[in-house]
């Protein structure tokens, strides 16, 4: 059995494709092959029951209607989807109150009349399919069916109850606004229309995942938005043949570039002012129905720095807090490995008094610098995924109460020197200055430490330039991730952010059509600039 | 398409995996980590001092290492001797890093030289000459170049042994006190590579400052009193403070130097501002060197004696007359101890050697006697700017009142 | 047949090639032996004595705008001597690059990490470079202007922090030294840090740029790293002074004197780890054009499997090159710069002189 | 000894495999010739058998026609 197993290995590793993969693939197609609506009413309300078999929710009312009552019918929908309100204003009493005019009425007829003139919903679609009917009715719809004809319609009378819009935990700001996005696709879809009023904004819909169904809006700006890498997008997410997609996570590790990178090449926001602002900068958003994360594709390293703070403070004192932003990263994923390289490695490079200091703590502490830094490290996750999981009032004590206890006990039983500690603790708060990349700087911090452990501060510089090589390579959409230090146009926006009337340009390795922002213009610095500006032609004009 | 995405897929997942083993087997190739040395088991030195052993001719090596006691009270490393703050430890051996190997064999932990504060050297042994001796720090990656040399007055395991209060050991307070000298002049501290480059020039003789230890009731103390003058590794004679003071001045680039100047009239101390010297070396036809030092500066006065009935006006060029006698003084004194030693301490050869190298060669062999009948000259012009706080000094008040 | 699609701007070019140069600032140390205080007069020399050949090379390039080194010693000599020719071209480039890469592990080992063996430390060289090269040109140049930015920045640095021990007589003693050691060591210079811009004809195919720009880059690229290189040597010489030849690496000993206040000293490990992460730029630009070479010569498609075994090769043929530094150091300064000049020098000029006579890339466009 | 040999199997395993589906027989061919030749050259080592330095040998042969410092 081993060696069979091994053979069945080795052809596949020596030939490639995996063929027993596509055996496996069967055909999920079951409940699509109920086929078409017939004339009979009752023929078509049980095929629909044998569909729906015991789902106790889908509710299914017969009438009867017309003038004389001579026709009959029966209305479809699944109770807690669709707004029971909807269903009797908008469908049931117009239809029951229609008086029809004389003449003989075909059954076609009476469902055209039906959808144009009587009902008062908003959306109505003529549908001959079973499979339609019933994905209307499970996304909230109610379906007609007439007896004798053999369409059906459905109306839109979606309203299940939607959580309201609040402010995201996990982007919390001083200023700007604080509205987030909800669950539900048509509120997101709403706020970012909210932010940017421009008939170019394009929103185009998609449905992934066989068995979920879920809806999927593409909002770009059309003009600005680079063609190629919308076409890459729309192609790579319709081309998705998966069962489920619940959380817009799932599209980010099936779409993205590196898929076994930890770097996640796909930016997440919960705000609509962000998934505007990079709308603008000629970026494509992701609105996945279920979930108040929306992707922003492509994706460059700079955007780990970057938050809306920056762009709504002052120049100055946001591009240094940019730069504290990187030195922060830095330090979370170097700082334990310079420590361990100084203290282990090259003592030569501590001032002398620091190094009798660093001494006298780690005198007869029993583990190597290496052990001791990734037992606090260790410890420390531990502590921030219980800060995390637990209930939010209990969490915050949690975390504080064992950092204190852990570094305390350690350190006086013994165990610790106290530089460790301090180290620990200085990469741990510098990872929440960068909360996008924390996981990711974890896993690289251990490498790099590992490095350090074995070559000392050589194994740092080889570490620091494989980091830079592995992040040079890695592309988001076919876009450079990190142009880092490269002689490009846009280091307006890097390390320094540039007062707003300076950047005329839209990141030039982003957008393609309308590059121009705002029109130069001198800062109303001097006191008549305000009069004699006519800013007739500004970035774009609105046909 | 498929197909391509899962072609793309496993040699992604094929490289991963093979990236994970490569890397793996890196760590365990490598899990040697040859040049990880815990800070625990490093003995620190901050001093080194070589001497001549008691009755062998062999030499005595003293390495003080700073004591590092944990305040977990784990157990603490027990030196050979009982001290406070500093282990001392001694061997003897025919060279440095002779003795050096033996002590490793008694000590539990590896000796660690980077952090090294000073390096001492005993006057007998450095009247023998210490060439021989220098090889270790030359050679050894761990010996730093600028690391500061002493010549002890007297055996050095005394000077090393000293409990002092402040300092951690008395390595460092001997760097910390150079590093203080060298404000007042840059050709106080000597490091070892000033050192070693003028021992490498046969022609130049090097200065190296002299320590002495004094008992003060019950307290010992560490003092620096001159400089030592080495030629060609041996050390001849040494200067005294006084002496050395001449030498600073010769040399130039002088601040804070305190300079006493004593008349009939009264006695004043000045407070160096800046002085500067200019040197001008020229060969006179018959062989002979002349030098021509010329002194300019300013002198703040830091103290006024005597001087009575005399107003203000007139002490100012009275001071500066005394002033400039006494800097002359001064110079040609230490000049003429060089002269008679014989010993070029103010680099003048090295400078005849640069700026007219075929002459040199024939100097080059002469250059003793060359240099002993050398004929200085040196003019001083200084002015006195800065007279402190008050103008004038209790006893010329009288004068003051009675011109009015 | 370009095996590697890559393109990169000409201004990247610049950059690379003034990283190129800046990054054998190490090797000043073979030069000061020769011609000590007067080393920085002979980098001079070394820098005017090769501009013809830099401007040949501009020419070659413009000349053969499609074709990297391979296909232009084809063209030229024919099939089978250019294969030959090709081959040896191989050697050099492998032997340069395993040299270098030995540099680096001998510099690491004699300044930072005394006991770690110096094959351990070009492994993990290697395989951080594997990365680079496994991605083609555009990643192995894309960070060349931040290694220039931190080569300057370092020098200018280091120069700042030493000025106070910096005395003007240490280069007195001007042409004292023989004739032959000048010329022995504008040689040198000549050879070993500028001639291996003759690398750049295997780059050239992958740079977008019209034929006047090349020699513009080139020329300023050289500019850029000659002039580094200079002051470096002018630096070392004038704070070490008579000592600059005691010492195996002169421009770490003048680190080491970097004292700024009691507690800024001993930095000597930064700059050392920065002239590495340079080196490290160089090896792997060599490592790729090695890489490039073979599968050229072999009319390898996909060069990116081979990556690995090449720079396995570099390494233990690195080892085998030289038993000791002293038999390197010697070496270098007598043997090496000879066999340098035949690749960097002769070759060229003779391929330069047979274009012209055949009128070779008029046939081409014909 | 055997860490070198672990190694050199580790990365052959990296580049074997795709060579392999390249099916590009000349790329095979160099691969294994240099493959070969660096694992010699690596054992040799090991061995602490002393190999003469191409360069060295080179620099001989100029030195023996005067051409050298």
């Amino acid at each position: 059995m081993l060696i069979e197993f091994i053979l069945r290995k080795l052809r596949f590793l020596l030939d490639g494709n995996n063929s027993s993969y596509y055996q496996t693939e069967h055909k999920d197609r079951t409940y699509t092959s109920v086929g078409d609506i017939g004339n009979n009413l009752d023929e078509n309300l049980c095929s629909l029951k044998k569909l729906f078999v015991n789902s106790s929710d889908l509710k299914i009312h017969k009438f009867k209607f017309g003038g004389g009552y001579e026709f009959s019918g029966a209305v479809a929908f699944i109770d807690g989807l669709a707004s029971s309100s909807t269903v009797t204003e908008a469908i049931l009493r117009p239809i029951i109150e229609w008086q029809p005019e004389e003449g003989p009425l075909s059954m076609r007829e009476i469902a055209d009349i039906l959808s144009e003139s009587v009902l008062w919903a908003g959306e109505v679609e003529k549908v001959s399919t079973m499979s339609k009917l019933a994905g209307g009715c499970l996304s909230g719809d109610t379906a007609i069916l007439i007896d004798g004809c053999c369409h059906a319609l459905v109306v839109n009378s979606k309203g299940w109850d939607k959580r309201s819009v609040a402010e995201p935990e996990s982007e919390t700001v001083v200023r700007g606004p604080r509205e987030g996005f909800t669950e539900n696709l048509r509120t997101n879809t709403a706020l970012i229309r909210r932010k940017i009023k421009n008939p170019k904004l394009r929103t185009e819909m998609l449905t992934v995942g066989r068995k979920t169904q879920t809806d999927i809006c593409l909002m770009y700006l059309d003009g600005v938005a680079d063609e190629k890498v919308v076409e890459k997008v729309k192609y790579r997410i319709s081309n998705l043949k998966v069962d489920s997609i619940l959380e817009s996570g799932y599209i980010e590790e099936y779409i993205e570039d590196a898929p076994f990178s930890p770097f996640a090449t796909i930016g997440s926001t919960e705000k609509p002012d962000v998934v505007a602002g990079r709308l603008l900068e000629g970026r494509v958003a992701i609105v996945v129905d279920g979930t108040p994360f929306v992707l922003t594709v492509p994706m460059l390293f700079i955007e780990i720095f970057q938050t809306t703070e920056d762009y709504y403070t002052r120049p100055l004192y946001a591009s240094i807090m940019r730069m504290l932003r990187m030195t922060a990263y830095f330090i979370t994923i170097f700082a334990p490995a310079i420590y361990i390289s100084l203290t282990a490695f090259h003592q030569e490079l501590l001032p002398t008094t620091l190094l009798f200091t660093i001494a006298n703590a780690r005198e007869g502490t029993p583990f190597p610098v290496f052990l001791e830094i990734l037992i606090m490290i260790f410890s420390y996750e531990i502590l921030r995924e219980a800060g995390i999981r637990l209930p939010r009032a209990v969490g915050q004590a949690v975390s504080i109460v064992g950092a204190l206890i852990m570094g305390e006990a350690a350190t006086s039983a013994g165990l610790v020197g106290a530089p460790v500690v301090i180290t620990v603790a200085l990469t741990a708060v510098s990872s929440f200055l960068v909360p996008m990349q924390n996981e990711s700087a974890s896993i690289i911090r251990i490498l790099i430490m590992i490095l350090s452990s074995i070559l000392g501060l050589y194994g740092v510089a080889m570490g620091f330039l494989a980091l830079l090589l592995y992040l040079g390579s890695l592309t988001s959409f076919g876009i450079d991730f990190f142009a880092g230090f490269a002689w490009t146009r846009n280091l307006q926006d890097s390390a320094v952010r540039m007062p707003l009337w300076t950047m005329v340009k839209r990141p030039a390795n982003i957008a393609r059509g309308d590059m121009t922002r705002r029109r130069f213009f001198v800062p109303p610095l001097r006191p008549y600039a305000a009069e004699e500006e006519d800013d007739s032609e500004g970035g774009e004009d609105v046909e | 398409m498929i197909r391509k995405a899962v072609k793309m897929l496993n040699r992604q997942r094929l490289s991963l995996i093979a990236t994970v083993l490569l890397a793996s087997l890196l760590i365990t190739l490598l899990s040697g980590c040859w040049d990880n040395r815990e800070l625990d088991s490093l003995f620190i030195v901050t001093g080194i001092a070589l001497d001549k052993a008691p009755d062998s001719d062999l030499i005595t090596v003293t390495l003080q290492i700073g004591k590092t006691e944990s305040k977990t009270g784990a157990s603490s490393e027990s030196g050979s001797q009982e001290d406070k703050n500093a282990i001392i430890l001694k061997a003897s051996g025919r060279t440095p890093l002779h003795g050096i190997k033996r002590l490793n064999f008694n000590s539990s932990r590896s000796l660690f030289y980077e952090h090294n504060q000073a390096v001492l050297f005993s006057s007998e042994l450095a009247r023998e000459g210490l060439k021989e001796y220098l090889d270790f720090f030359l050679r050894d990656y761990e010996s730093r170049m600028e690391v500061p040399v002493f010549v002890t007055d007297g055996p050095t395991d005394r000077i090393l042994a000293v409990d002092l209060e402040q300092e951690q050991s008395a390595g460092m307070y001997l760097a910390r006190v150079i590093q203080d000298l060298s404000k007042l002049s840059p050709y106080y501290k000597v490091r070892m590579l000033d050192f070693l480059s003028r021992t490498r020039e046969e022609t130049v003789s090097a200065l190296i400052p002299m320590v002495a230890a004094y008992d003060e009731e019950d307290l010992q103390k560490l003092q620096i009193c001159g400089m030592a003058i080495f030629k060609d590794g041996k050390m001849l004679d040494s200067l005294n403070n006084y002496e050395t003071l001449g030498y600073i001045l010769a040399m130039g680039d002088v601040k804070l130097i305190g300079i006493e100047a004593q008349s009939e009239k009264g006695h004043v101390i000045f407070n160096t501002i800046n002085l500067d010297t200019k040197r001008d070396v020229k060969l006179r036809q018959d062989g002979g060197v002349q030098v021509k030092l010329s002194v300019e500066g300013a002198l703040g006065i830091g103290e006024l004696k005597g001087f009575n009935g005399m107003d203000f006006p007139k002490v100012i060029p009275e001071l500066t007359k005394m002033a400039e006698e006494r800097i002359k003084e001064q110079i040609a004194e230490t000049f003429e101890k060089a002269k008679s030693l014989e010993a070029d301490i103010y680099a003048i050869g090295s400078e005849i050697h640069r700026k007219h190298p075929k002459k040199w060669e024939q100097m080059k062999s002469s250059w003793g006697s060359v240099f002993s009948n050398i004929d200085l000259t040196v003019d001083v012009k200084v002015e006195i700017p800065e007279t402190g706080k008050s103008m004038i000094s209790l006893e010329m008040e009288g004068a003051s009142h009675e011109d009015r | 047949m370009r095996i590697d699609k890559g393109q990169i701007s000409s201004r990247l070019l610049l950059f690379s090639v003034a990283c190129f140069l800046q990054s054998s600032a190490l090797l000043t140390a073979f030069l000061t032996e020769i011609t000590r205080q007067d080393s920085w007069i002979v980098v001079l020399l070394g820098a005017i004595v090769y501009l013809p050949f830099l401007w040949l090379l501009g020419t070659l390039m413009a000349m053969f705008p499609e074709q990297n080194l391979i296909q232009i010693l084809d063209e030229v000599y024919g099939p089978v001597l250019g294969k030959i020719l090709g081959l040896a071209y191989l050697w050099f480039f492998l032997t340069l690059s395993s040299v270098n890469l030995t540099d680096l592990a001998d510099f690491t080992k004699g300044t930072i990490m005394f006991r770690t063996p110096a094959p351990a430390m070009s492994a993990v060289c290697i395989l951080v470079s594997a990365i680079a090269v496994r991605k083609g040109i555009k990643l192995v140049t894309k960070f060349s202007p931040l290694f220039v930015i931190v080569a300057i920045v370092t020098m200018t640095l280091s120069t700042f922090l030493v000025i106070n021990q910096f005395k003007l007589e240490n280069f007195l003693p001007i042409f004292t030294l023989p004739a032959k050691s000048y010329f022995q060591g504008t040689h040198i210079i000549a050879t070993i840090p500028f001639g291996e811009m003759v690398v750049y004809l295997m780059i050239h195919p992958n740079v977008k740029f019209s034929r006047r720009e090349i020699r513009k880059s080139l020329f300023w690229g050289f500019a850029v790293g000659g002039l580094t290189l200079w002051s470096t040597t002018l630096r070392d010489i004038g704070v070490l002074g008579n000592t600059v030849d005691l010492f195996t690496v002169p421009s770490l000993i003048t680190f080491r004197l970097v004292q700024v206040g009691p507690s800024i000293s001993r930095t000597e490990i930064l700059f050392a780890i920065i002239l590495i992460m340079l080196l490290f730029y160089k090896i792997t630009l060599l490592y790729y054009v090695a890489v490039l070479t073979i599968s050229q010569l072999f009319k390898i498609r996909s060069y990116n499997h081979l990556v690995l075994v090449v720079g396995s090769l570099m390494i233990t043929y690195g080892l085998t090159l030289y038993p000791s530094p002293q038999k390197q150091a010697a070496s270098v300064q007598e043997t090496v710069p000879v066999i340098w000049t035949v690749f960097e020098i002769l070759i060229p000029t003779l391929t330069f002189i047979l274009a012209k006579i055949r009128k070779l890339p008029k046939a081409k466009e014909a | 000894m055997g860490l070198i040999i672990a190694a050199y199997a580790i990365f052959a395993l990296v580049d074997i495999f795709p060579i392999i589906r390249s099916r590009s027989w000349r790329c095979i061919l160099v691969f294994i010739v240099l493959f070969v030749i660096s694992l010699t050259l690596a054992i040799l080592l090991k061995l602490k058998v002393k190999i003469p330095s191409i360069l060295l040998f080179l620099g001989d042969i100029l030195k023996s026609w005067h051409l050298t410092y």
